[in-house]
């Protein structure tokens, strides 16, 4: 893989007395990448700083090939940045697809390359009639997904989503999740996904980057992350219950009740199939079956923990 | 409705981004295009401005007329004294319109005066409205700076105050050179074309800047131009009595007194009096323009830091 | 069974918009979830149970009677809107106050009210500072301590979960659970589903300002019985088992789709459940599929949900 | 009647205070400010012989004060008491209150009336003051016809309230009551209220002109013609002309608030 589109060495930013932030180093892996951290850790620092819209205080960096110290090249990098805001924002009075033509032709399109940008995009997102209509009659789903079309309109290289899937309603959620995923994987793109729905992060990146108090706390694949040693099998029983429970115990399987008809058990595989040989054996049905694995909610709560940070 | 995979197509851009210097122009562009969508606006300030530019071409062309019948030789003695009494009504008319200039010279300040409204309505919500609605978040994310921003939003309310000012005027100065007797208009005041043009240009630069520091200042478009409605009501009141009652100069402070100031000097008419100089109007009006830019660079300063 | 709310044909329309489209439903006590898409007549329905707008067709009545501008009901609702709105210059324990002032209260008890109030929603650190410098989650609180300060009989939510993080969403559900233990009727609208799912013990699901369903969910389960139900289950050799799974004749559908996760996932559908468990565990027990997940999809809102709206 | 005063009294203390926090007050106090400072530089630049001619307290105090300033004054701080809270969306908290709704913009219109009040005939008392004692003592008390330092008060006490009123009821009537207060204040009076002719008689700066002007006609001078292009009502119509427009504002604006339902935007 070519160079890691974003390098950074020891990147600070303050604000007078306030130290944003503190000796950042960091090379983004490709694909998509979730950027993890309570309110006011910094991360919108980062994010302005990756979109050339502060000068660093200190160290230094290279942005999708920019040196961000430099304020030509803090304009140059912003043609390979697409960047999808968190808060509400639109241009008064105008419609979608005016929204991202113009919003392509400020990046240096011609008239006509916009235009036909832009519906290729507003395809992509699959706002379809929508897209001549004004905004007051868009649904948060739609606003969303609009945001994300101005942020592809110049086929940048690399993606900042801030909230993506905030306030969205489940189809929404899962339209925006698939969108996010297919330009992480499919198209290759570069991904910073700053959310606080961790749910989401899982089914979408594959590392994440935490960062608090203006520092990174823990950075890595959400597998190994996410891995814990042998998997905890929760399972819930129908038919005889106590049967499947003693036979667990001569196998020397560890296991805890967690509930009417449902188990904890300990196993080595990386699946279920033992447990359902042995419930078959003694008159057992394994109705459901899920493998617990600590959910990044439990290690974002975790870091957070080990650092004495009460999270807000 | 099962998650298989995104159904759409991503297709990457080949095309390519150009750097050029006019990064500002899609800003105006699509700017203006969205104003003009206010067809109901636009009708209500823009048509008296038509009917009144119409009904001065029509005043010059009637003024030019009544010369002719005037130079006419040995016509006199054969009209009755209805005649006469006409011939002298039209006479005495033509005396008083006989400077084209000087009703282009009315015409200017009454359009300057439609061209600060104009531009009041339309580019009062320019900034502020951007600032609300989050759209500078989306702007400051493209290549462009505080000042392409600045010119590009400058421009569209340049635009309007051309239209409801420049425009008429020149058409005015057109149809006195078509009416007048062999280009005698052209010929002899010819400069007049150029005091137009500078006058326009220089009353859209003040106007546009007023109405942009509002916009940058005001958190909504209303209190924008509750801004700029105060400061030129106000201007009025304080100017008069300061110039009354302490130095003639002072009159200066008011921009609409400015405004008459400016176009007695920009069309020679130096003969009505008037409290305030060319030179002090010019002071005031530079004054206004310098505070102006600077609230506004600092304002935009801090929407794309804060932002 | 007190019943807390009815409305016969209620509709209501912003100009051709239609927010609320012929509902006759009868709600009784307890935590009560309304649930539907964004835009699906959620806050209609709950802006005309409190009495902010006025239906424009059929009627509804609230602990009895005719919400709309009836000053002696709102003694008894507590209501939390959707919109982040608050006096942003006064301090959350000046707004509660002011609030409980306006309910009717004398200026000592409404101290006590909001103090308590407030102490509830864990705010008493804070509740003196301007609410402009309070945290999404804190404003949230704020907006559910005025609803709760003057013990309404009947407290109705509008999405109270929205923007929380983790940690306040779980709070904010304790707080629920618990009004709703001491006897206030709670109707909450949400479309997160997981909150909804493992709090409320009704359901109300409805969809472009109609209602879907209403009751338990097993009993909405078992309203749509005429569907199918779902089966969800994760393996590493997912078509195998496909192979395996199509032949019992239990099974309806089999679909195999790879979504987001790693492994691909089939989704099978059954009419007897029981039947098709046994079947499964004897495929599962004979071969190795790698199986590393079975979840029946039916019993989350969510699947109920996909199906009410697919 | 008792619930409408006890929650217009409650909105009345609550909001009072608020008031000094916003930006709007501050505009407001300074545009309130403006007459005074222009008294002040007056007073030190020029040096006048006898005390200062009646011009220039007519020119500051009704042409600038009075024309310019109160309205808006009231303007700035009264088109926000309902709009305010439809813009910010708290109006919600306020209709699910049992109180009825004519007492929340009474409550709130009290509670700018008092400032704007206060604010202009402190503005109108310092003017007064700075000009009275300018130049030589032994002139300057009887330099003012008497009884007239005290209808300036009352004219701009009169004017802010009225004014208030007006504009309060402008936001619950209107979408965009700043617009319409803007169009009213200087395109409806300032154009109709100078134009000769009955039409005077539909603005509120004619009875505020009347009430000034009618007993001290000759005070204006030669700027009289400007003034008084046609016959004044005496001061005792002039006020009841103004105690009706702004009950009739109150109530009209009172009436169609408690009727309306705000779609308030999601």
């Amino acid at each position: 893989m070519s160079e890691a589109i974003i390098v950074l060495d020891g990147l600070e930013k303050r604000y007078g007395s306030i130290r944003a932030l503190e000796g950042l180093t960091l090379e983004l892996p490709p694909g998509p990448t979730g950027l993890l951290g309570p309110n006011g850790a910094g991360k919108s620092t980062l994010i302005k700083l990756l979109l050339g819209q502060l000068e660093p205080s200190g160290g230094r960096a290279r942005i999708a090939g920019f040196d961000p110290t430099q304020r030509a090249q803090r304009l140059a990098l912003r043609r390979k940045v697409g960047y999808m805001p968190e808060s509400d924002c639109l241009i008064p009075r105008m419609n979608g697809v005016e929204i991202v033509t113009a919003l392509g032709r400020l990046t240096g399109m011609t008239a006509r390359d916009a235009m036909t940008r832009a519906h290729e995009v507003l395809d992509y997102v699959e706002l379809e009639e929508a897209r001549y209509r004004g905004l007051d009659e868009y649904s948060t789903g739609m606003k969303q997904r609009l945001k994300l079309a101005q942020a592809l309109v110049h086929d940048p290289e690399l993606l900042l989503l801030d909230e993506p899937t905030n306030g969205l309603d489940p189809k929404g959620r899962k339209h925006m999740l698939e969108l996010v995923h297919d330009l992480g994987h499919a198209q290759g793109k570069s991904l910073l996904l700053c959310s606080h729905l961790l749910p989401d992060v899982e089914r979408t990146c594959e590392h994440i980057v935490m960062i608090d108090k203006g520092r990174i706390r823990s950075e890595g694949s959400i597998e190994e992350l996410t891995r814990s040693e042998a998997n905890w099998v929760e399972v819930e029983v129908e038919g005889d219950l106590a049967a499947f429970q003693a036979r667990l115990g001569t196998e020397g399987y560890e296991l805890e009740a967690t509930g009417p008809q449902r188990l904890r058990v300990k196993v080595m595989e990386p699946d279920g199939d033992r447990l359902f040989e042995l419930a078959g054996s003694c008159g057992a049905i394994v109705s459901e079956l899920s493998i617990e694995r600590s959910s990044l909610e439990d290690v974002f709560l975790e870091t957070l923990a080990r650092t004495e940070v009460p999270a807000t | 409705m099962s998650a298989e995979t995104h159904l759409e197509v991503y297709r990457p851009f080949l095309g390519k981004l150009r750097d050029d210097p006019l990064r500002f122009w899609p800003l105006t562009t699509t700017g203006l295009r969205t104003a003009l969508k206010q067809r109901r606006a636009l009708f209500i300030l823009y048509l008296p401005a038509l009917i009144v530019t119409v009904v001065v071409c029509f005043v010059v062309y009637v003024k030019f007329t009544a010369e002719g019948m005037l130079h006419g030789e040995g016509a006199d003695e054969k009209l009755d004294f209805q005649g006469q009494l006409v011939k002298g009504m039209v006479l005495a008319q033509a005396e008083q319109l006989l400077n084209v200039v000087s009703l282009i010279l009315e015409f200017s300040k009454g359009m300057g005066g439609f061209a600060l409204l104009a531009v009041t309505w339309f580019a009062s919500g320019l900034f502020c409205e951007d600032k609300k609605a989050g759209a500078h978040q989306l702007y400051f994310a493209r290549p462009i700076t505080r000042l392409d921003y600045f010119l590009g939003k400058f421009l569209i309310a340049a635009f309007f105050a051309a239209w409801a000012m420049l425009v008429p005027l020149l058409s005015v100065c057109i149809a006195a050179t078509f009416c007048s007797p062999e280009w005698s208009f052209l010929k002899q005041e010819w400069d007049v074309f150029f005091r137009v043009i500078a006058f326009s240009c220089l009353w859209t630069v003040v106007a546009s800047s007023l109405v942009l520091t509002a916009s940058a200042l005001a958190s909504r478009k209303s209190f924008a131009l509750l801004g700029v409605f105060g400061f030129v009501m106000i201007s009025v009141p304080i100017a008069a009595t300061l110039g009354e009652f302490v130095d003639k100069r002072l009159f200066a402070l008011a921009l609409l007194i400015d405004l008459d100031a400016l176009a007695q000097e920009f069309f020679g008419r130096t003969d009505t009096e008037n409290p305030v100089s060319l030179s002090g109007a010019l002071v005031a009006v530079s004054a206004l323009l310098a505070i102006c830019w600077s609230v506004i660079w600092l304002r935009l300063r801090r929407l794309e830091v804060v932002a | 069974m007190t019943t807390v709310l009815q409305c016969h044909e209620l509709g209501r329309y912003y100009g051709q918009v239609v927010g609320l489209n012929e509902l006759t439903t009868e709600l009784g006590s307890g935590i009560i979830g309304l649930v539907g898409p964004n835009g699906a007549g959620k806050s209609t329905l709950l802006r005309l149970i409190v009495g902010e707008i006025r239906p424009s067709r059929g009627w509804l009545k609230v602990l009895g009677e005719v919400p709309f501008g009836n000053r002696e009901l709102y003694r008894r609702l507590g209501f939390c809107p959707q919109q982040d709105a608050l006096y942003e210059d006064m301090t959350g324990y000046d707004v509660v106050r002011l609030l409980l002032r306006l309910g009717g209260y004398s200026p000592r008890e409404s101290k006590e009210r909001a103090e308590r109030a407030l102490e509830r929603l864990s705010l008493t650190g804070r509740m003196h500072s301007r609410v402009s410098t309070y945290s999404k989650g804190m404003r949230q609180r704020v907006r559910i301590a005025q609803a709760i300060a003057h013990d309404p009989q009947f407290l109705v939510l509008d999405e109270p979960m929205t923007g929380l993080d983790p940690l306040g969403r779980r709070e904010v559900l304790e707080l629920l659970r618990a009004l709703g233990a001491s006897g206030t009727h709670v109707l909450f609208s949400s479309h997160i589903l997981y909150e909804v799912e493992h709090l409320t013990a009704e359901i109300v699901l409805i969809h472009r300002g109609r209602l879907l369903a209403k009751g338990a969910l097993p009993e909405v389960r078992a309203l749509l019985s005429k569907h199918p139900r779902r089966v969800e289950l994760g393996a590493r050799r997912a078509r195998d088992l496909a192979r395996a799974l199509i032949g019992c004749e239990e099974v309806v559908s089999v679909r195999v789709s790879s979504t987001i996760e790693s492994e691909d996932r089939l989704s099978i559908e059954t009419r007897a459940v029981g039947p098709f468990f046994q079947r499964l565990n004897a495929i599962a027990a004979a071969e190795r599929f790698g199986i590393s997940a079975v979840r029946s999809a039916d019993a989350s809102l969510e699947a109920v949900f996909d199906y009410l709206i697919a | 009647m008792k619930e409408l005063a006890r929650a217009a009294w409650i909105l009345f203390q609550a909001h009072l205070w608020r008031i000094f926090r916003t930006r709007r007050a501050y505009i407001a106090a300074g545009l309130a400010g403006l007459p005074v400072a222009l008294a002040v530089l007056v007073r030190f630049v020029s040096h006048f012989e006898g005390p200062p001619p009646l011009e220039l307290l007519v020119s500051i105090v009704w042409f600038f004060l009075v024309q310019t300033i109160v309205p808006l004054v009231s303007l700035v701080m009264a088109s926000a008491v309902i709009a305010e809270e439809i813009e910010d969306r708290t109006i919600t908290y306020l209709f699910t209150r049992p109180i009825p709704r004519p007492s929340i913009l009474l409550g709130r219109w009290l509670a700018v009336a008092l400032p704007i009040a206060v604010m202009l005939v402190a503005s109108a008392e310092l003017v007064v003051r700075l000009l009275e004692n300018t130049g030589t003592e032994q002139g300057a008390k009887e330099w003012m016809p008497e009884g007239m330092h005290g209808s300036i008060l009352q004219t701009v006490l009169m004017g802010g309230v009225v004014y208030s009123a007006l504009f309060a009821a402008a936001g619950a009537l209107f979408k965009r009551p700043m617009l319409i207060g803007l169009g009213y204040t200087f395109v409806y009076e300032g154009f109709l209220g100078n134009l000769p002719g009955a039409n005077q008689k539909a603005t509120v700066v004619f009875y505020l002109r009347s009430f000034l002007f009618s007993e001290h006609r000759s005070l204006a001078g030669e700027a009289e013609e400007a003034i008084f292009s046609i016959p004044l009502v005496e001061p005792g119509a002039a006020v009841r002309s103004l105690g009706l427009i702004l009950v009739g504002a109150l109530v009209l604006g009172a009436w169609r608030f408690a009727r309306r339902e705000y779609v308030l935007a999601a």
